[in-house]
C-alpha cells in the first residue's frame, strides 16, 4: 500500500548522485527545503545544478551548497548573496540567469511534458540575445555566454522560446502532507514549490505536518502525491500553526 | 547618455514621497497594482481612503494590506521583498506559475517600477548597472505584461545625468514598455512610442525639464 | 470599492455582442455556466465561437446554442451531441477539433501569456497534418481544412506548436465566490473552469454561494478574483451542499 | 487489413473480463492508472486485494473509489464517462490543465486503452473511424504522455478481421506509443518498436494466434 513517508532523510537524500539537477522550491527563506538541502551536504553531494529562484542569505540554503563548493551551476532569477556573485565572479559557478517568471514558467512546462514555449519576458535584452555571461574564466574574462535564444515574431511582437525544466530531482517545503505525497502549503510559502515538484523526475518534499489520509479534503489539496516519491519531516522552526492567516488579516487602511 | 552637460541652474521639485503622493492620484478605484523596491513602494502611503487599490507581490501575494508589526510577523508571509506583511480580507494566494501568469497574462492594472534609465521611446532600464553584481526577478515579466508600467523616479541620477535619454546606454529590462514616467520635476506620458510632457511639478517651469532631460519629447502641458 | 456582484445576469451578458469568442468551463453538465450561457439566447447573440470540451447534451448549454443556431465554430475535444454532427457535416458549424488536455493547455497558456507551447499530443496524426476537416460545404465535400499545424523534432520526438487562446469572453461556473471575485470550485466540476477564466479578457463567474469577503481563505481560492469581472447568481439545481465529499468519499474495495 | 483472409478455425480465448483479470495481474502495487472505456473500465474490478492501484480521470480526478450509488450520486464529482463516482480517502481534485499537465508530464503509471487497431511498430488508431463522428477526447495526450500504453481489445473486429495490423488504417492516435495489447488470445508487448507475443490464453496455440494477426511478430514465449 502506498506510504511515502520516510523517517530518515539521509537514507532519501541518498538517491541524489554529485552532478545531479535539482529545482529547489521557496522564496527567500519562505518555503525553503532546509532539511533536504542540508542532506546533500551530510552526504557530500557536489558538481549540482540547481534550479532555485534565490540562493539564500549567509550560509543557509541553496547558500550552504554554495559556500562548501558543491555547485556547478545556477539557475536563477534573483540570486542576491555577495559570496556567490564572488564565486560566480571567480569563474568557479555558473549562472543562468532567467527571468523569475520564466523560471515558474520553465519548472512548469517540463513536469507538464511542455518541451518549450514562448514567452515575452527578456525579449530583446542581455537575457534573450547571447550576452550574459554564464561563465568567467579563472585568468579573467568571459570563458562562456548563455547562448542565444530563439525569437519569432507573433502578432507584431518579439517573444523568446524558452525550454521546459525537467530536473533530476525535485526539493519541495510543504505544510501539510498525507502518506500518500498530497501538499498543501501555507500563505507564500506556496511560491516555486509546486512547480519544484512538478519539474522533478523524482520529487522529495519535507513537511512540516504528518495528517491522516482523510483529512485533507480532496479540493484542498495543492499538488497531489502522483508528483511526490518520498516525504520527510522538515527540521528548524517549530511547524507553523494552522491560523495565523486570521492574525495576519486585517482591515487595509 | 553623457557627463559634460553643463550644470542647470538649482531647482527643487518633489520630494520622494511628493512623487509617491502625485503618482497615487493617478491609480483608480479597483486597481491591481505590483509594486518595484524605491519610491514604488512609498504609493500605499498616499492612496486616498476613497479608492481600493489592490496590491499584489510576485511571489504569490494578492491583497497585501501593509507591512506586519514584529508581533504578528510570519515567515510564511512575505512580500516580493522577503519582508513580512498582512493580508487584507478577500486576499488570495497563488503559486509562483499563477503569480506570473496574472503578470504576463496583462491581468494586472498596472506596475510601478524604479528605473536607471528611460528611453524616448519607453524602453526601459532598471536591472543591472554592468560591472556589478546581476539579478533580474520578475522585472521583465512586470514589463512584458502589464499594461501599464509606470515609472516612479528622481529626474536625473546622483551625478546630475538625465535618467530620461534618448537611447538607453544600461542594460534593458524590456523595449518600448513604459507608459508613464513621474519625477520630482515633472510627468510624462509616452504615446505611440514618443515621450510627452504633461506636466511640470509646482514650481519646476518646462525649460527647467529640458535642461534636465536627456530626450526629445513633446510638450502637452495642460492649461 | 470593490464589489463585483451583480444581481441582473442579463445586464452582464450584454457585453458580448455577437461575433465573439468565448471560452467556457465544464465538463459535459458538471460546472457547466448554464445561467450565463442561457442569457446568450435570451439575448439573441449569434455567430458565436465557443471553446469547450463538450457541446452538452439534449438542448442545454452549448447544445442549446447549437440548437438555436448561434454558433460559427466550435474548438473541442469530444463534441459528443448527434445534432451537432448533423449540423457540422451540413456545413452550418465549424468544428476545430483538438485534444483534450491540448485544449486546456491553450486556454491556460492565452490567459498566462504564453502565445504558443509545444506539445507531443496529437504528433504525427490528422488533428496536426491538416487533414481535418474543419468546415463542409453545404453542397457535399469539404470547403475547409484545419491549417497543418507547425512542428519540430525536439530530443528525438515531435512536437506540435499549439497556440495559446485569448478568448474575448470568459465563461465560468463556481460553487463559492466573494465579492472581489476570489472563486472556488467543488470536486470535479472544477474541471476547465479555471482555464475559461484566465483565458478570457474579460470574465464571468455565475457562482452557487456568494460568501462574505474573508471566508474564503486565501490558501484556498482556486481562482484569484483578479481574473474575475463580474459575479452573477447561477440557476437551476439548488446550491450543493459543503460536505458531500464527505458522503462520496468511502473506502476503495 | 482485409477481408479476404480466410477464416481460421473457431478458437475460445479469453472473455471480455478475462481480458482485464489478465491485464490487472500486471498492475503493480502503487501504480496510478488512467483506464479508457470499454474492457479498460472492467479492470478494477480483477485488482487483488494487496495491489493498491491509484485510479486517475482526465478531468481532474486522482483516487476514484468506484461507481457511486444512485442514492450518494453527487453531479459534482463525475469520472471521465461523465457517471457518478466515489473517492478514496487519499483523493485529489485538480483543474484540467494540471490533470493533463499529469499525462503529458508522465506521471502516470500507466494507460490502459481500447484500440480499433494496433501496428507492427505500436502506432494506436482509437479515436475515430472515418464516416463517423470525430471526437478525441484525451486519448492522444494520454498515449504521448504516458509512460506503458496497455491496449486492451478483442483480437479481432466483428467481422473477424485482424486488430493487430502492419500499419494502421484508421487514423492515427498516436505514433509507436503502444507498450503493451492484451487480448482474449494473447498478450503482445512492443520491444523497440517491434511487437512480440509473450503469451497465449488458456487453450490458444501460437498458430491460433499467428492465424488471426495482421502483423509481422516475434515470439517470446516462456516455458
Amino acid at each position: 500500500m502506498i506510504d511515502k513517508f520516510r523517517s530518515d532523510v539521509l537514507s532519501v537524500v541518498d538517491a541524489v548522485p554529485s552532478g545531479a539537477s535539482i529545482a529547489v522550491g521557496g522564496f527567500g527563506s519562505s518555503g525553503r527545503p532546509d532539511a533536504l538541502i542540508d542532506a546533500l551536504c551530510e552526504l557530500d553531494r557536489r558538481d549540482l545544478h540547481v534550479y532555485v529562484n534565490n540562493v539564500g542569505h549567509d550560509f543557509t540554503g541553496v547558500g550552504r551548497l554554495l559556500h562548501e563548493g558543491r555547485l556547478r551551476r545556477v539557475t536563477a532569477s534573483f540570486p542576491i548573496l555577495q559570496e556567490f556573485y564572488d564565486e560566480y565572479f571567480a569563474g568557479r559557478v555558473e549562472l543562468e540567469l532567467i527571468p523569475q517568471g520564466t523560471l515558474a514558467e520553465r519548472m512548469r512546462a517540463g513536469g507538464a511534458g511542455i518541451p518549450a514555449f514562448f514567452t515575452p519576458s527578456g525579449a530583446g535584452t542581455m537575457l534573450s540575445d547571447g550576452s550574459f555571461t554564464l561563465r568567467y574564466s579563472p585568468e579573467g574574462g568571459v570563458a562562456e555566454h548563455v547562448p542565444a535564444k530563439e525569437t519569432r515574431m507573433i502578432n507584431g511582437r518579439e517573444y523568446v522560446l524558452e525550454e521546459g525544466i525537467v530536473a533530476d530531482f525535485g526539493f519541495v517545503k510543504a505544510h501539510k502532507a498525507d502518506r500518500k505525497g498530497n501538499l498543501r502549503f501555507r500563505l507564500s510559502a506556496r511560491n516555486f514549490n509546486p512547480m519544484a515538484g512538478m519539474s522533478g523526475r523524482t520529487t522529495f518534499a519535507e513537511i512540516e505536518q504528518l495528517v491522516d489520509v482523510d483529512e485533507l479534503h480532496p479540493d484542498d489539496v495543492h499538488l497531489p502525491g502522483v508528483f511526490v516519491d518520498d516525504l520527510v519531516m522538515s527540521t528548524g522552526k517549530a511547524p507553523a500553526t494552522d491560523e495565523p492567516a486570521a492574525a495576519a488579516t486585517r482591515k487595509a487602511s | 547618455m553623457t557627463d559634460t552637460i553643463p550644470a542647470p541652474a538649482p531647482v527643487t521639485g518633489r520630494t520622494r514621497e511628493g512623487i509617491a503622493e502625485r503618482l497615487a492620484q493617478d491609480l483608480q478605484d479597483g486597481y491591481v497594482v505590483n509594486l518595484g523596491v524605491g519610491i514604488p513602494l512609498l504609493v500605499p502611503r498616499f492612496l486616498p481612503a476613497d479608492k481600493e487599490v489592490v496590491l499584489h507581490a510576485e511571489n504569490g501575494v494578492l491583497g497585501i494590506g501593509g507591512d506586519a508589526d514584529p508581533h504578528e510577523a510570519d515567515p510564511d508571509l512575505t512580500d516580493a521583498g522577503k519582508q513580512p506583511i498582512t493580508l487584507i480580507p478577500g486576499a488570495a494566494i497563488t503559486d509562483s506559475a499563477l503569480s506570473f501568469a496574472i503578470i504576463r497574462g496583462g491581468h494586472l492594472d498596472a506596475t510601478i517600477l524604479g528605473a536607471l534609465q528611460v528611453s524616448a521611446s519607453g524602453d526601459l532600464a532598471n536591472w543591472y548597472v554592468p560591472g556589478k553584481n546581476p539579478a533580474v526577478g520578475g522585472a521583465m515579466d512586470l514589463v512584458a505584461g502589464t499594461p501599464q508600467v509606470w515609472v516612479a523616479m528622481e529626474h536625473v541620477d546622483r551625478k546630475g545625468r538625465p535618467k530620461i535619454v534618448a537611447e538607453c546606454t544600461m542594460p534593458l529590462t524590456g523595449k518600448g514598455v513604459v507608459t508613464r514616467v513621474y519625477t520630482d520635476l515633472a510627468v510624462f506620458h509616452v504615446v505611440d512610442g514618443q515621450l510627452r510632457l504633461v506636466e511640470c511639478a509646482p514650481g519646476v517651469t518646462p525649460e527647467d525639464v529640458r535642461a534636465r532631460t536627456g530626450a526629445p519629447y513633446t510638450e502637452h502641458l495642460a492649461g
